[in-house]
């Protein structure tokens, strides 16, 4: 058994989140971007070598929660995890209240920032940015009047669903609300009434398989509306499952895309991961790989207990390849930025912040 | 005929189903301590009129009065409570219980403890348990059968079978005992061990109401006799009368010689 | 020799029901099977007709070995079973449940339908009734009737008298009588045995899985400890007009 | 009742539409479970194997974009043979390894039941290995049209084929069933097991057929389904299942056009009740009608047919 | 496909152990007990779960499993009536202690009988209506109520939607027995705490079992008219199973809630209902130990086999398939149910067609010398 408190011997990270079930592949991302920055630092030498552990959760919250207690059973000295908002809720009190460090790539509810957690952190901004930031974009960029926001009645697609109606409220659209079952496969309900609302904008909160079913049905009964959706739904599949009625669908991230950037820092991590992986790097990926590298910085920096190394974290200002990271005192990121992707001819393509992003017309 | 003294009662009982009439104005008393057979040709409507008495059909029109009460209307475990006890024309035993435990099964029927009662095992849950398995073996004793006390019901024999399930009809403590053909398929032996067997029971102060058409148990053992063809009564006599009455011949026993 | 049983053995889970059981039926003839309760008349009756196994023994139909045949092709050499309790389907009506009898050969000619409704023109009357709603004696009659449709050469019954009426069982005998006549070999198993035995050519006497006694019906009719047993006295009903 | 009004004619085809395909479901669980009292959990796994059939062929022939005409006639038939080829081999091969065994040892359904949940386990867990737990698309084969209008409805063609199809398969099972010689022996065997054996028939013969006709009635629905949603995954069959299944008793278990009507009616209340308190209700509301309908019809609307009557 | 013959072990076994006399009995008990409070030691732990906390794991899944089979054995292996729902009293217990903890700060304690008695109420008003239904179609209500409650948890804003309820408070901590401190740190103390509600569970159950109320049960099991008839008031007694199942489900919600500290809709699906139906027939319907022996071993294999992670699923899936094939009575089945459920005649009938084709003949006859179990033709049922 491993026990690796405080000094000698070689430090161990936990990683946490879903590495099979359903919902793996985001958990998979982030794992393969955290464990690419971890065989770097390995193979330099003279360096502390440390070790990456899985703790899989299968994106389960009670599962989550007797992982999180294997991690504080086997000493680990901080966790990159845990990935979902759900499982966090059941494993991150369980971290705080034995000291771990705890950094989350992926996990965006709002709530999760307002318990009070010493050792929480998250490199990417919650629901409270990404939503009311689409919500503008959608009002403002696309210029829509009415917007018809569907959540699919999770807690991650219902929470970004609502921030992104608050704000639409705000920006003076009209908005109609609406939800889908992500296991259902007849959105027909829903869709006809879209259909009968006939707006300019349709938003869903909720992930790419469901978003999916959706744009497909919705095309089938020839509403033209845009399509908008969050970083749940930013994955090629959306493309492969939707088809040609995916394209034209916007989506918005609070992490920025590797691919095809022109900075020479994110150009060497995507050559990296391609070599390493076989892929591109997907949503997550380049969050999991700053992750891994500001937790390698503070064990690098000679921080080897678990309360070192969150103290150095809280006060990192960290040039990411994700984005720049430096975190306020409740663990989010001091400032953050929305982006936006668009599927064009079957493919994601980044169009950049959204303060910037121009959607590609379609045809 | 109908004395005032009757048990039970039918009263100008009717039951269709559908386009079928079963029972057409039917009027019956069984006498209380006495054993009253009911016969008739197939698909007279004997079976249907044990089916109304123990509430598994309501009738048509008419009603049924037990001990000056109705009774139709009522469910069949109601029907249980108020004293009357059947069993099958085919046995119908819980097959994978002790024969003692299907009596005792019966015994419940008398037993008021509650559920909580039984969960917390209270004093008068115990007494009663107690109870039920002395009150199930001295029935068992009563029908002949106390050596296979502990056998599960459907390794006995059949007569054994029969036996134990008009032990365990007898123990809801009934006042009136309804058997459904309780000789179909026995020996000429074994059917005079039944008619010791039902003799007994009315000695013991259970009235009791018979279906059969082995004519032989019939008049060996009824007080009175009564007779349906196509629904309707034709007959309600002494055994004796309705062996020799004309309708009855013609309808149901075919020549007097006939009546083994 | 129209069916050979020998050395037959048939279980129950541990329970020997049969205990090496033999007997002979010859072509034409009314065989009777006659025992107390539990002797296991009815498991023989199954097991010739394939819907219990045996564990030892064989039986040979027709000079074909059928130990071994599935139930369903049993019937289809020619043999067919009134089973004991009937086995009407409850969910069809009188005329498909006579239809079913015929199962093997496709629909049934009029003609088989007629003859089962000349027999018991209470069937004729209720055709479109379900089985299940017929009362004890009406099933009675559906499942002989029913039997009849398939134009077995061996037809098997178990107690076909029961839970008939005194009237009808004397009909069902002379039925019986006649379907012999005609050609077709019974083996029949009954409680009522001094009409069975009057009926029969030759009869065994089975007494908890073997046969203790058999030969031919007229000679165990007047065989005393049959007489004692599985005959009865001669009926002398008491006659009893007190009400008490 | 503002939606309910405004949506009427829409919710109306598309409650017919899925409402359909859980008939068509629906069928291979009334013909089981009335000729085995089984409700055989497997049967969405039945119908998903079926859904990859009906796409594996689409690959096959290298289709991609939209047919139409006789090419489009020939790649449906196709499409549907395949999706009953493949559930109905899916469905025998599971009556052989998952039930028969038990049903030789006269074991109780319940042990039936947790073998057919493994069974479902197994299956899905199979293509979710092999394929992935993602959604599959399907190429487009058929455009979707819109035919005419009822009101605001669009009538499409994709949605005209689901319910012909549908309506034309159950006619035929019906017909099969009680009009056949090989129906009157699946009648029999689920009446009376013991006595329809000494009728000649064959039960091993004929709980195989059932489960073939079953089977491939789910096949004609994962056709449908692939050509109308364009999409299947290893756990597809799921929602559907539960949904055909209570469409099934809906419509009086074991009763073959009771599980056509079941399944319209259900498709129906979903899409109705949908319109009027929101898609998320959809399950609640039919769940609850299914309670109201048996506390009044405690066998279905059309009543039990194929079991065995109760004493 | 040839039938195997499992030697039967436990037959014997159980015989003798009714045998014993009661002290013995006792005896063994308490040594059970024992061992059972022992269990969460490290050294167990690392061969039991070498991959996740084995006192965590010991309360969930394996110490909640157990509670919930032991409830849903009196409602399905008692009385015989099947239920594919009972997650949903799982669920109403959770959020019993969720919302009153929350809302009105009460402790564990208080909330623990509130949480019993809104399961029962539940199981009550779900059974009034339908418990007159036969059979499978109470199967498919159930579901559809398990259904109900999940998806109206997650669209009520009360419940709190998709969110569900978090920063649920802890049972009070008991003195500064390390044994007895309930917080989101500690886990023995959890499992001792089912394990205790396990106990009296079990006592509470077994007590029934051999009342009248578990020979009421047994007869309906088995032929629910002739049971009418006999008395027996069948609705009442089936609404009793229903109630007490729906109260063992409540209590263990209400536990799980307070030990997991937030609940969502999504620990409540209906695959959590279907594992217990399938710990509960797996280990031996009817049987208490035998249905304990099923969760256990229903909730523990995937943890200890976290290893195989993708193919634990599958394996599970043919397992069952394979386990009811070899033994369809379950691990560990009580003698009754054991001859029910080799007759098919336990409350739910058998599969049909008992009559074996020609080509499994030669294999049922040593199949009869081998095996103790009733292998058999069941008799067909006679409708008069
Ligand atoms: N549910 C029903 N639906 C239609 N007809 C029925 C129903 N139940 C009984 N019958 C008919 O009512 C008549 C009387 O049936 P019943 O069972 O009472 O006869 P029975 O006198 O007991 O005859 P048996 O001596 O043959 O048992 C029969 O003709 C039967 O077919
Ligand atoms: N399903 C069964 N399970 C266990 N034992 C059985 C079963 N069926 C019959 N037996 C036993 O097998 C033996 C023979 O029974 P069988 O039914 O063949 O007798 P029978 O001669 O037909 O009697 P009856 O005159 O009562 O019909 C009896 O001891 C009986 O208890
Ligand atoms: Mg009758
Ligand atoms: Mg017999």
């Amino acid at each position: 058994k491993s026990k690796n408190s405080g000094g000698g011997g070689t430090p161990t990270l936990a990683f946490m989140g879903a590495l099979t079930g359903s919902n793996a592949q985001l958990g998979i991302n982030i794992y393969n971007g955290a464990k690419l920055a971890i065989d770097q630092h390995n193979a330099k030498s003279g360096v502390t070598k440390v070790t990456l552990k899985k703790y899989d959760t299968q994106g389960d919250a009670t599962q989550a929660s007797s992982q999180a207690k294997k991690v504080v059973q086997d000493k680990d000295v901080a966790v990159i995890g845990p990935a979902f908002s759900g499982e966090s809720k059941t494993a991150d009190p369980i971290l705080n209240a034995a000291k771990i460090p705890f950094v989350s790539a992926s996990a965006t509810a709002v709530a999760l920032a307002q318990s009070g957690w010493k050792y929480f952190h998250r490199v990417l901004a919650n629901d409270d940015v990404q939503g009311p930031g689409d919500a503008d974009f959608i009002a403002k960029t696309l210029g829509a009047k009415s917007v018809y926001v569907i959540d699919d009645q999770s807690e991650y697609g219902l929470g970004l669903a609502d921030a992104v109606r608050k704000q639409l409220k705000t920006d003076g659209a009209t908005v109609k609300n609406g939800s889908i079952d992500p296991k259902g496969s007849d959105y027909s309900t829903t869709v006809n009434a879209i259909k009968a609302a006939n707006p300019d904008v349709v938003f869903l909160g909720g992930y790419y398989d469901a978003a999916a079913r959706l744009v497909k049905q919705m095309r089938a009964a020839t509403v033209k509306a845009t399509f908008v959706s969050g970083d749940g739904s930013l994955d090629q599949k959306i493309a492969d499952q939707g088809g040609a009625s995916a394209n034209g669908a916007l989506l918005s991230c609070t992490c920025s895309s590797a691919v095809g950037s022109t900075n020479p820092k994110v150009q060497a991590f995507e050559k990296a991961y391609v070599a390493k992986w076989g892929s591109e790097p997907a949503t997550y990926s380049a969050e999991g790989y700053d992750v891994g590298n500001i937790l390698l910085q503070a064990i690098d920096n000679g921080k080897k207990s678990a309360q070192d190394i969150n103290t150095y974290v809280a006060s990192i200002d960290y040039q990411g390849v994700s984005k720049p990271i430096k975190f306020n005192s409740t663990g989010e990121l001091s400032q953050s930025l929305l982006f936006m992707s668009e599927v064009v001819n079957d493919k994601i393509k980044f169009l950049g912040p959204t303060s910037t992003a121009k959607p590609v017309p379609a045809g | 005929m109908t004395e005032s003294a009757a048990l039970l009662e039918l009263r100008t009982v009717t039951q269709q189903f559908g386009g079928v009439t079963a029972l057409s104005e039917v009027d019956l008393g069984v006498p209380e301590g006495a054993i009253f057979a009911l016969i008739g040709p197939n698909g007279a409507g004997k079976t249907t009129v044990f089916n109304l008495i123990t509430g598994v059909y309501r009738p048509t029109a008419g009603s049924l009065w037990f001990g000056g009460a109705k009774i139709s209307g009522k469910r069949p475990h109601e029907v249980a409570r108020v004293g009357i006890a059947r069993t099958f024309q085919n046995i119908r035993l819980f097959d994978n219980m002790s024969a003692l435990e299907n009596v005792m099964v019966g015994a419940d029927a008398r037993h008021d403890s509650s559920v909580v009662g039984a969960a917390l095992g209270l004093r008068r849950h115990r007494r009663e348990e107690r109870d039920g398995r002395e009150r199930g073996m001295q029935l068992l004793d009563l029908v002949g059968i106390t050596r296979v006390a502990e056998d599960t019901a459907k390794g006995l024999s059949y007569g054994d079978q029969r036996r134990l399930e008009i032990a365990r009809a007898l123990a809801t403590q009934p006042r009136l005992l309804l058997l459904d053909e309780p000789a179909a398929g026995m020996n000429p032996a074994e059917k005079e061990q039944l008619g010791v067997l039902i003799r007994k029971i009315r000695d013991i102060g259970v009235t009791v109401f018979l279906i059969e058409h082995d004519m032989g148990l019939v008049m060996q053992v009824s007080d009175r006799v009564a007779v349906l063809d196509f629904g309707q009564k034709i007959a309600d006599d002494t055994p004796s009368a309705v062996r020799t009455d004309p309708r009855v011949i013609e309808a149901y026993l075919g020549a007097p010689a006939d009546a083994t | 020799m129209l069916l050979e049983i020998a050395d037959l053995q048939v279980h129950y889970g541990k329970i020997e029901a049969i205990k090496g059981l033999s007997l002979q039926v010859d072509e034409g003839e009314i065989v009777t099977l006659i025992g107390s309760n539990g002797a296991g008349k009815t498991t023989t009756l199954k097991t010739i007709s394939g819907l219990r196994r045996p564990t030892a023994g064989s039986i040979v139909f027709d000079g074909q070995d059928i130990t071994k045949l599935a139930g369903h092709r049993r019937v289809q050499l020619g043999l067919c079973q009134a089973p004991e309790g009937r086995g009407i389907f409850p969910g069809m009506t009188v005329l498909e449940n006579l239809e079913m009898g015929a199962y093997i050969r496709g629909k049934p000619p009029a003609a088989d339908l007629d003859r089962a409704f000349s027999l018991f023109p209470r069937l004729a009357e209720r055709r479109r009734q379900q089985g299940g709603t017929l009362s004890g004696g009406e099933q009675q009659m559906l499942a002989i009737g029913r039997a009849l449709m398939a134009h077995p050469k061996l037809l098997l019954l178990d107690e076909p008298s029961m839970g008939l009426a005194p009237l009808i069982v004397t009909q069902i005998f002379a039925i019986l009588r006649e379907i012999n006549n005609s050609g077709t070999t019974i083996l029949l198993v009954e409680q009522n045995a001094s009409s069975a035995l009057q009926l029969s050519d030759r009869a065994y006497l089975l007494e908890t899985g073997r046969v203790v006694m058999s030969g031919a019906a007229h000679d165990l009719l007047y065989e005393p400890a049959v007489r004692d047993a599985y005959l009865g006295a001669a009926p002398q009903p008491e006659e009893r007009t007190d009400t008490s | 009742m503002h939606a309910f009004v405004t949506q009427f004619w829409p919710s109306t085809i598309d409650g017919l539409t899925i409402g359909s395909i859980y008939g068509l479901i629906a069928l291979g669980y009334t013909l089981v479970y009335g000729v085995l009292r089984l409700i055989n959990f497997a049967h969405s796994e039945v119908f998903m194997v079926g859904t990859f059939a009906s796409l594996f062929t689409l690959h096959g022939l290298g289709i991609t974009h939209a047919e139409t005409g006789f090419a489009l006639v020939g790649v449906l038939i196709l499409m549907g043979l395949a999706g009953m080829a493949g559930s109905g081999i899916t469905a025998v091969v599971l009556e052989r390894v998952a039930y028969r065994p038990l049903r030789k040892r006269g074991s109780s359904r319940l042990a039936a039941l947790i073998s057919a949940i493994g069974a479902s386990f197994f299956l899905q867990e199979v293509f979710a290995l092999r394929y992935g737990r993602d959604l599959l698309s399907f190429p487009p084969l058929m455009n979707k049209t819109v035919l005419f209008h009822i009101g605001s409805g669009q009538v499409r063609a994709d949605k005209v084929l689901v319910v012909v199809a549908a309506l034309v398969m159950a006619l035929a099972l019906d017909r099969f069933v009680n009009g056949s010689r090989l129906g009157r022996g699946v009648r029999a065997t689920a009446q009376d097991p013991d006595t329809a054996v000494l009728m000649g028939v064959n039960i091993d013969r004929i709980v195989m057929i059932t489960f073939l006709v079953g089977g491939m009635m789910a096949g004609v629905a994962a056709m449908l389904y692939g050509n109308y949603f364009e999409l299947t995954q290893y756990n597809v069959g799921f929602l559907l299942g539960i949904k055909a299944f209570t469409a099934a008793v809906l419509g009086g278990i074991g009763n073959i056009r009771g599980a056509l009507l079941g399944g319209l009616t259900l498709g129906l209340i979903e899409n109705y009740g949908g319109s009027v308190f929101g898609a998320q209700w959809k399950d609640v509301i039919a769940f609850t009608v299914l309670v109201l309908v048996l506390m009044v019809r405690p066998t279905g609307l059309l009543g039990e047919k194929l079991t065995r009557a109760r004493a | 496909m040839r039938r195997i013959g499992l030697p039967d072990v436990i037959g014997p076994i159980s015989d003798r152990w009714s045998r014993l006399p009661t002290p013995a009995r006792y005896v063994v008990y308490v040594i059970a007990i024992v061992a059972a409070f022992a269990l969460p030691a490290d050294s167990i732990g690392s061969f039991m779960s070498p991959q996740s906390d084995w006192s965590a794991i010991l309360f969930y899944p394996i110490g909640v499993y157990i509670l919930l089979a032991i409830g849903l054995n009196v409602v399905v292996g008692q009385a015989g009536l099947l239920d594919l729902g009972y997650v949903a009293f799982f669920a109403i217990g959770g959020y019993t202690m969720g919302k009153i903890g929350l809302s009105l700060k009460w402790d564990f304690w208080v909330i623990l009988p509130c949480g019993i008695a809104a399961a029962a109420v539940a199981g009550v008003i779900l059974g009034a209506p339908t418990l007159r239904l036969r059979g499978d179609y109470l199967a498919i209500v159930t579901l559809g109520f398990g259904e109900i409650i999940r998806i109206t948890a997650n669209n009520l804003n009360f419940t709190g939607g998709p969110r569900g309820l978090s920063g649920i408070p802890n049972p009070p901590s008991v003195g500064s027995f390390s044994a007895l401190q309930f917080n989101v740190a500690t886990t023995k103390p959890f499992y001792y705490l089912v394990l205790v509600m396990i106990i009296l569970a079990i006592v509470l159950v077994k007590r029934l079992e051999r009342s009248r109320v578990g020979r009421a049960w047994a007869a309906i099991r088995e032929d629910e008219d002739a049971a009418e008839v006999m008395g027996v008031p069948t609705f009442r007694f089936k609404l009793w199973a229903f109630a007490i199942g729906a109260c063992i489900g409540g209590a263990a919600g209400v536990l799980f809630a307070a030990q997991t500290i937030s609940i969502t809709p999504e620990d409540f699906p209906f695959l959590l209902s279907s594992y217990i139906v399938v710990a509960v027939v797996l280990g031996g319907s009817g049987n208490l130990a035998g249905v304990i022996l099923g969760a256990f071993l229903v909730a523990w294999l995937p943890e200890r086999f976290r290893g195989f992670a993708d193919y634990r699923v599958l394996a599970f899936g043919g397992a069952l398939v394979l386990m009811m094939i070899v033994r369809p009575e379950g691990l560990l089945p009580s003698r009754r149910r054991r001859a029910e459920l080799a007759e098919g005649t336990g409350g739910m009938g058998s599969l049909g067609g008992g009559v074996g084709g020609a080509q499994t003949q030669a294999v049922r006859i040593e199949a009869v010398e081998t095996d103790a179990v009733q292998t058999g033709a069941v008799e067909s049922e006679a409708a008069p």
